[in-house]
């Protein structure tokens, strides 16, 4: 075997963790060419691979579905546990738990989060988790053929013609609700919105979630589908142009402080909202929700960062968690001492 | 009159929530601190205030455990149900009466003291509410007369029952005297039942097991607990949260621990698995209802094979059944927990003092054979008071299995995630987060081979179930063999397990007397080890004694030895109390009697 | 060269979401319009589309219907799976294949039959997605002119299959026209296989076990089906709601079902439960991770005594196993769903016909015993395409059980919901909205007494117990009794259940051709019947044919039969295929032979 | 045995489905003595008694807890099905769709409701199920004896001083969120409001979720919680004054306009909401969301009907079911002819 010297234009590809786009890819996708998730995929590569995220410190979640298939086809370098249906919350928060320097990743769908796994994914939002949490939203349950699952709007219309009249689940209402401090919403097909959102989601401190249309070319791209990539298309609203500067780029960005927004995130990254037509403040709860409760009434889809609360304290903040990751701790650290043993005795007898 | 020295039964019936917990467990106390071997069980209903609750003593110096049925002394404090508490009565039993109930005596054939329990209390306090709780300690100082109970034991016991609160000390130590002195001056003594010092209990313990079970998974190193609150299991997850809390720090004062009571019991085991995956000792707790919740995640856990300890802490019934009541009724359903062809390796402590060993031990299996270990005790032992010897500090480092780190990873050079390179069935693992480029893997509950890695191929996935069975087979050799106690010919073995071995134990001697000879083997986990089957083959007929309706551990052992289904006989229990021996030795010496003829 | 006449299988390698399903059926149906016996399976990936997926079709006119596992004429459509499939035939296989794979023959040993199938699709179209489409049509027609199918059939079978779609119908003949073309003028034929036209399938069907299964809900009465999608069983929901919403509407054409998509397993189980307690008929549909999460209302169903149906599908695996491929994993699992001692009435259809009736059957016993019935089938049954006689109309009409109206009331004058008045174990019930004012129960899952109301005393929760083993045991003579098929000589049995039927079928042909004589009981319910513990009595060694690893029928019989445990043994298959004759014959003959030395 | 003919004092007392209120009373409580369930327990029975509604024509349910034995403690004469813990909304669902004549109600705990059974109440209100869906919040598991449940508050403490900082779970804001038509909130303690809200809700076309704060005397009666009697009688803002006239009510009550809204329901009864200091408005989804949110940040709690809108589709037509409750379809309604299998049979040909 001979070794190849590195090509200058290779290394220009390396990140600061000295890895080039490669390194995060995972195994070859099994989806339906087209699917929105494989373009979710993507976009999760690029973040991490331009933030230069080491992928051996990353932990990838995921329940059941199409959608949850999909942590296999992104940082191969990464350990992952593709759980049971509705389920990943749980088995993300051990995990995480367990091991606090473990960046986490949790893929699910709208099925398994919406629907089986809902108490969970509440549930999470509450002891806010520190993780990215991304649910691919297609409206449907696409892995068992396309049945309406608990985010389909009302007056959607199935593939064989069957009308939706339930009230659709709105997780990110939910989310912001239930005291999720990072609340975004996006679309498969917008990586210019996407990425920095999922960078920006990496230097949350707490669970981050995002919401992503995500169409199922399969069974929910027909006419009548409110997933659809069309209908979109035509009713996806930018609440603002996003930009993400992350806490090791030397050069500070300009940008018009007039027009632009800039939040700070605690590792020293931010995030730039320019405004685009509306205007919007993602910090305020009350109005979140209801622009939320509004757009959903008027058929819009409103994109972007939705709430943004960097206060609120993660679980392991609340347990007053060690620093050390409690699987590094020895028996030493662990098993009390034979005085100790002798000490409980004592009040036993 | 004869005297019944160090052997008689006392049942306090009272009301929830009217504070007689506290007395009842100072007469435990005094007992015990005399020397005398005893233990106490609350039959408790399933509510919070208001409805009828026993407790029982049982005084046995030669050490007897398991529930008697029959009660010597009965303290009827309870106005619902004096009548009923009367009539389980035997001829001759003592009942000591509060006066204050409407009940009058009836019953000629028993020794009967009234007492005017509530107008003594009267004496002491007249602030109502602790009237009604200082009621109760009048009758501990009645007793303390009749039975010649050490006022110096009787002191102590409430010294430490109301440690530090220095006033409640000094008002029951009067409701105590006022009880002393009724019975000196206003009651003779007219039956048998006394207390004379022993030593027998010196160094020994009071303990619950589900306060045992949570000093396992301390001292066992468990850094993440997740669970769900559900009688009669929260004790013990309640009991490590105060343990860990106190023992469980770093030098910052930051906790070494994670508790997380977790929405529901899917979630509980869940959040354990995801802590076994990511490398902790991960814990949760439950009872019926949430071992049947755990049961999709179980398979996954088989199947992916993470590590993770479920404490099963039985109460009586299908469904809802008797959240108050014991039983043994899930061993059968753990042992093969989740749809498809799954198993698990499952501990059945019988005593506190294996409550606190297994409950230990429980985190090495986990770690060693990479999957879940059920830890089944039920509610007899888990929130019943036993006396044991004091627990012994560990001698054995934890066995975390066969982990690989960066470092091995470089040594090796390659790295399967599922692969059986010992011939044992047990794979190597590597943690989420080791930096070598070699050791990431993906885990899932869908097929997989050697490498982890997605197949729906029918040898790969044959290959897989095999090694898996593999793995069990191994375990079989490395789980706690069964105690054997022998006393045989060779005709007759007996067989149990978990709290059923005490009323064994007792049986053991009482068939003995009625000249039925028998061994006994005490099983004390699945997968079933060889020696079980050793003891099957070496009996005629082999009694398996248990406390459910179906069988259920007879049901595994005809499984799992068929040579010799036919020689095994169920003796069954399943009306929600603790067992008790004459119920074995009536069963098995009428089996017997059906042998012989 | 010798002709092998109406006796081969055909396995067509393709690529899911490539449109090979029609073809695959439309050759299906043209030898079944042959009037020659055969069936169809299908091996379709964990997958919406992309990846291989292999249709085999078995011709066999002496009517064995198992899964052969020898191809004999493989069409190889697929560039990614090629080369195994091609290293899978036998010497002496046909092969046939599109040369616009990159595939090149290396094999000297087969006949083989190069076809540019997609050029001569392009034929036809030169749309696309269209020609994709259409080139599985080509191979059919190369199939009918070297197997000889009749061209008229054939068109009949295109015509079924495009129903309604002129433009579909001529495309498809177009291209299959193609295949004949190409066959006729480049091809020679050098192979064996060859259909003859026989009289052996006039007035049967082909038909899926999970439509079969819903046409028995439907003609069962089922009016309240809860599910939630979970492959291999949506199908059976989704027929049902294919089914009622064509012939169920009251005379306003409004709907005499309900139809609810529950957001799990667990929701859809305890709408079943509410629905069957306040008097419909309903059922759930599911597979073995839904199982899991039904396990804690299974136990209340059978403890308050509340009817429901639930269609377990079963597929391979522990965990999520191997979603697509089949298992009969769950069996030993759903006999005692739940923790505590349940268990459950369980029907084992093997054919498609007993889908049918056991789907109604299902209903009545659930009524009658008032407890929920399981029907356990698998992917095989549910999803592949089996020939069968018509379903007959059914003769017998509904069986709602013990149900008392107000009117039943008023000439009883009292009642009690859980009371033995019979004898047999069934208690009486009301159902909710009931006016007469004796009617109101409450249904609890935790301990009650005759009345129904709450209790926790000892005897009444025992009685409640052994009253329902009662019932069960009543149960045993009224569930569907094996079928006895008798070969023997009193010296082997075999028993299965489900669809290992039609291997064990072939099977027993092909032991006795080896000189090994068996009686063959084919087990249809649980609980076991009496008529299983003759079968046993009455052979020396007994084998249990299953597909699952550990068993798990035969430690159901052990449990149940020990005086007879040691002769069983297991012939075990759980690779996730369907279960093949030659599987079972090698390991019994394989065993007969270790007996005999 | 001899025959006391009824006293007219009686007599008066017969409402109009001819029955005293005894009738609706059921088996005795074995709650705590003071425990809030008791008191709701109470006013279910004045409710059913006052307006008439025939006991046999109800179908109760409840999940596990101490608030879920209570429906044993009401209406004895009604058919009842206490289930599994958190999933009564399912059993209810399933029975009365079998049955859409059954009135149905539910009764659920916090921890029922909120904790473990989350997910199937939020199902339960995106299909409206015509039921009365109470649950009994006493921000604890009573019957596990106080341990904290999802309802708690921020800032609540526990009997042993433990503190909570969890985001509490609104069950009223969820409800509103997913399509429940009919929405309150109210005291064990007021039962001047409580049964008016109780009547309304029978007459509702579809779910009506009512959530009471109920306070455990037992476990979370102490100062520091914020669901004891104390908290909620210095914290409780009524929203308005409440009145119900049923719809066979002859002379129609007199009130102000200029102070009192009249809210018609389905049934022809209506409701009155007399307003009290503040303004608030029913029927608008976001002004009702946005001042749960803004009462939850300033501590305060709401009281009275949150929301209503009669116009929402119930599952039973959503289903487009047939009139008659399924239940008394005989087998000539279900069972389709014999030419009908023949002509199903012929497609499989
Ligand atoms: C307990 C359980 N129930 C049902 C299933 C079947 N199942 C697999 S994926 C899926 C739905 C997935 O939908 P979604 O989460 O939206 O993912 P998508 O495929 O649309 O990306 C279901 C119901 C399962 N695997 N486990
Ligand atoms: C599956 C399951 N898990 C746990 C329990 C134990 N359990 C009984 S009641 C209860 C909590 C009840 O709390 P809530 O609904 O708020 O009712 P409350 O007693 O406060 O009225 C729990 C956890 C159970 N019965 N079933
Ligand atoms: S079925 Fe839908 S969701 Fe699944 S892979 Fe195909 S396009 Fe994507
Ligand atoms: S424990 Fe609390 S909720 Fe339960 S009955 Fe007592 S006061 Fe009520
Ligand atoms: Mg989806
Ligand atoms: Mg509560």
């Amino acid at each position: 075997m001979t070794t190849t010297p590195v090509a200058e234009a290779t290394k220009a590809n390396l990140n600061r963790a000295g890895l080039d786009k490669a390194a995060y890819k995972g195994s070859k996708s099994t989806l339906c060419a087209g699917c929105g998730h494989d373009a979710i995929t993507n976009h999760i590569i690029t973040a991490f691979y331009e933030l230069g995220v080491e992928p051996q410190s990353v932990a990838k979640f995921s329940g059941i579905g199409c959608s949850s298939k999909t942590p296999a086809y992104f940082l191969s370098r990464s350990c992952g546990f593709n759980s049971v249906h509705g389920r990943m919350p749980a088995v993300a928060t051990g995990a995480l738990t367990a091991n606090r320097q473990l960046i986490g990743v949790g893929v699910s769908g709208d099925g398994d989060s919406a629907s089986i796994g809902l108490n969970h994914m509440c549930q999470i939002f509450r002891r806010n988790v520190r993780m990215l949490y991304i649910v691919e939203n297609n409206g449907v349950y696409g892995l068992t053929k396309g049945q309406f699952s608990a985010t389909a709007d009302v007056g959607s219309r199935q593939k064989g013609g069957a009308l939706n009249d339930y009230e659709p689940i709105d997780t990110c209402a939910l989310a912001i609700e239930l005291g999720c401090g990072y609340v975004a919403r996006s679309f498969s097909g917008d990586g210019k919105q996407l990425v920095p959102l999922l960078k920006g989601a990496l230097s949350h401190n707490g669970l981050a979630f995002i919401d992503v249309i995500s169409p199922c070319v399969t069974f929910n791209n027909h006419d009548g589908s409110t997933k659809s990539y069309d209908f979109v298309k035509e009713h996806d609203i930018r609440l603002h142009e996003l930009g993400f500067v992350p806490h090791y780029e030397e050069v500070s960005v300009e940008y018009d402080e007039g027009t632009t927004t800039r939040v700070d995130l605690p590792d020293g990254s931010y995030l730039t909202l320019k405004k685009l037509e509306r205007t919007y403040d993602p910090f305020d709860k009350r109005s979140a929700l209801s622009t939320l409760a509004a757009s959903r009434a008027s058929n819009e889809l409103l994109t972007g960062l939705l709430f943004l609360d960097e206060n609120r304290p993660t679980l392991d903040q609340r347990m007053k968690l060690t620093e050390r990751p409690l699987i590094e701790l020895t028996e030493a650290d662990l098993r009390p001492g034979r005085a100790v043993l002798e000490e409980i005795m004592e009040t036993y007898r | 009159m004869d005297t019944t020295l160090n052997n008689f039964t006392i049942q306090v019936a009272t009301v929830n929530g009217s504070g007689s917990q506290s007395a009842n467990l100072v007469l435990l106390r005094s007992i015990f601190n005399m020397g005398i071997p005893c233990n106490g069980k609350n039959l408790f209903p399933s509510n919070i205030a208001g409805l009828p609750t026993w407790f029982t003593i049982r005084v046995d110096e030669r050490g007897y455990a398991c529930r008697r049925k029959d009660v010597d002394i009965c303290v009827a404090m309870n106005e619902n149900t004096i009548d009923a508490d009367v009539n389980e009565l035997a001829p001759g039993s003592v009942l000591i009466y509060n006066e204050a109930l409407s009940y009058r005596p009836r019953r000629e054939d028993l020794v009967v003291y009234p007492c005017p329990f509530t107008a003594l209390a009267g004496k002491v306090t007249t602030e109502p509410k602790l009237k009604k709780l200082l009621t109760n300690m009048v009758y501990v100082g009645l007793l303390q007369e009749l039975l010649g109970l050490d006022p110096v034991a009787v002191e102590q016991a409430v010294q430490k029952q109301f440690a530090r609160k220095a006033k409640a000390v000094s008002l029951n130590l009067g409701a105590l005297k006022e009880g002393v002195a009724f019975a000196r001056e206003k009651l003779t003594k007219r039956d048998a039942f006394k207390v004379e010092r022993r030593d027998l209990t010196a160094g020994k313990i009071l303990i619950e097991g589900n306060a045992a079970s949570a000093l396992g998974a301390l001292f066992g190193g468990c850094t993440v607990c997740a669970w769900y609150p559900i009688t009669p299991s929260s004790s013990l997850p309640e009991a490590f949260i105060d343990l860990a809390g106190k023992h469980r720090h770093d030098k910052d004062g930051k906790a070494t621990y994670a508790v997380i009571q977790a929405e529901d019991e899917i979630a509980s085991l869940g959040m354990v698995l995801g802590a076994g995956w990511a490398g902790a000792r991960a814990m949760t707790s439950t009872s019926g209802p949430g071992i049947s919740l755990m049961t999709e995640f179980a398979g996954l856990a088989y199947f992916t094979e993470t590590p993770g300890v479920v404490f099963d802490v039985q109460r009586a019934g299908p469904s809802t059944g008797l959240p108050t009541r014991t039983a043994q009724g899930d061993i059968l359903k753990v042992a093969c927990l989740s749809h498809g062809d799954t198993q698990h390796i499952v501990l059945m402590p019988a005593s506190v003092e294996e409550c606190f060993t297994f409950g230990m031990e429980a985190f090495d299996l986990a770690d060693r054979f990479q999957t879940p270990v059920f830890v089944l005790t039920d509610l007899d032992l888990g929130m019943n008071v036993w006396m044991s010897d004091p627990f012994r500090y560990p001698e054995k480092p934890f066995d975390r299995g066969k982990v690989l780190s960066a470092s091995d990873l470089e040594r090796i050079g390659k790295f399967e995630r599922y692969r059986d390179v010992d011939g044992d069935g047990i794979p190597y693992r590597t943690l989420p987060g080791n930096p070598h480029p070699l050791a990431s893997w993906f885990a899932r509950g869908s097929g997989h081979n050697e490498a982890a890695q997605y197949t729906e191929k029918p040898a790969e996935y044959k290959r897989k179930l095999e090694r898996l069975a593999r793995k069990f087979e191994t375990a079989k050799s490395r789980v706690p063999a069964p105690i054997v106690k022998n006393g045989g010919d060779g005709e007759v073995g007996l067989l149990a397990y978990g709290t059923s071995h005490w009323a064994v134990l007792e049986s053991c001697d009482q068939l003995a007397a009625l000249g039925v000879k028998a061994d006994y083997a005490r099983l004390r986990a699945l997968p079933l080890p060889d020696a079980v089957e050793q003891f099957l083959a070496s009996h005629r007929r082999v009694y398996v004694v248990e406390q459910n309706q179906s069988g259920q551990m007879m049901a595994l052992l005809r499984m799992h030895f068929p040579a010799h289904a036919g020689k095994l006989r169920s003796i069954l229990h399943y009306d929600g109390m603790p067992l008790d021996a004459a119920t074995v030795t009536e069963q098995i010496a009428a089996c017997e009697k059906e042998s012989a003829n």
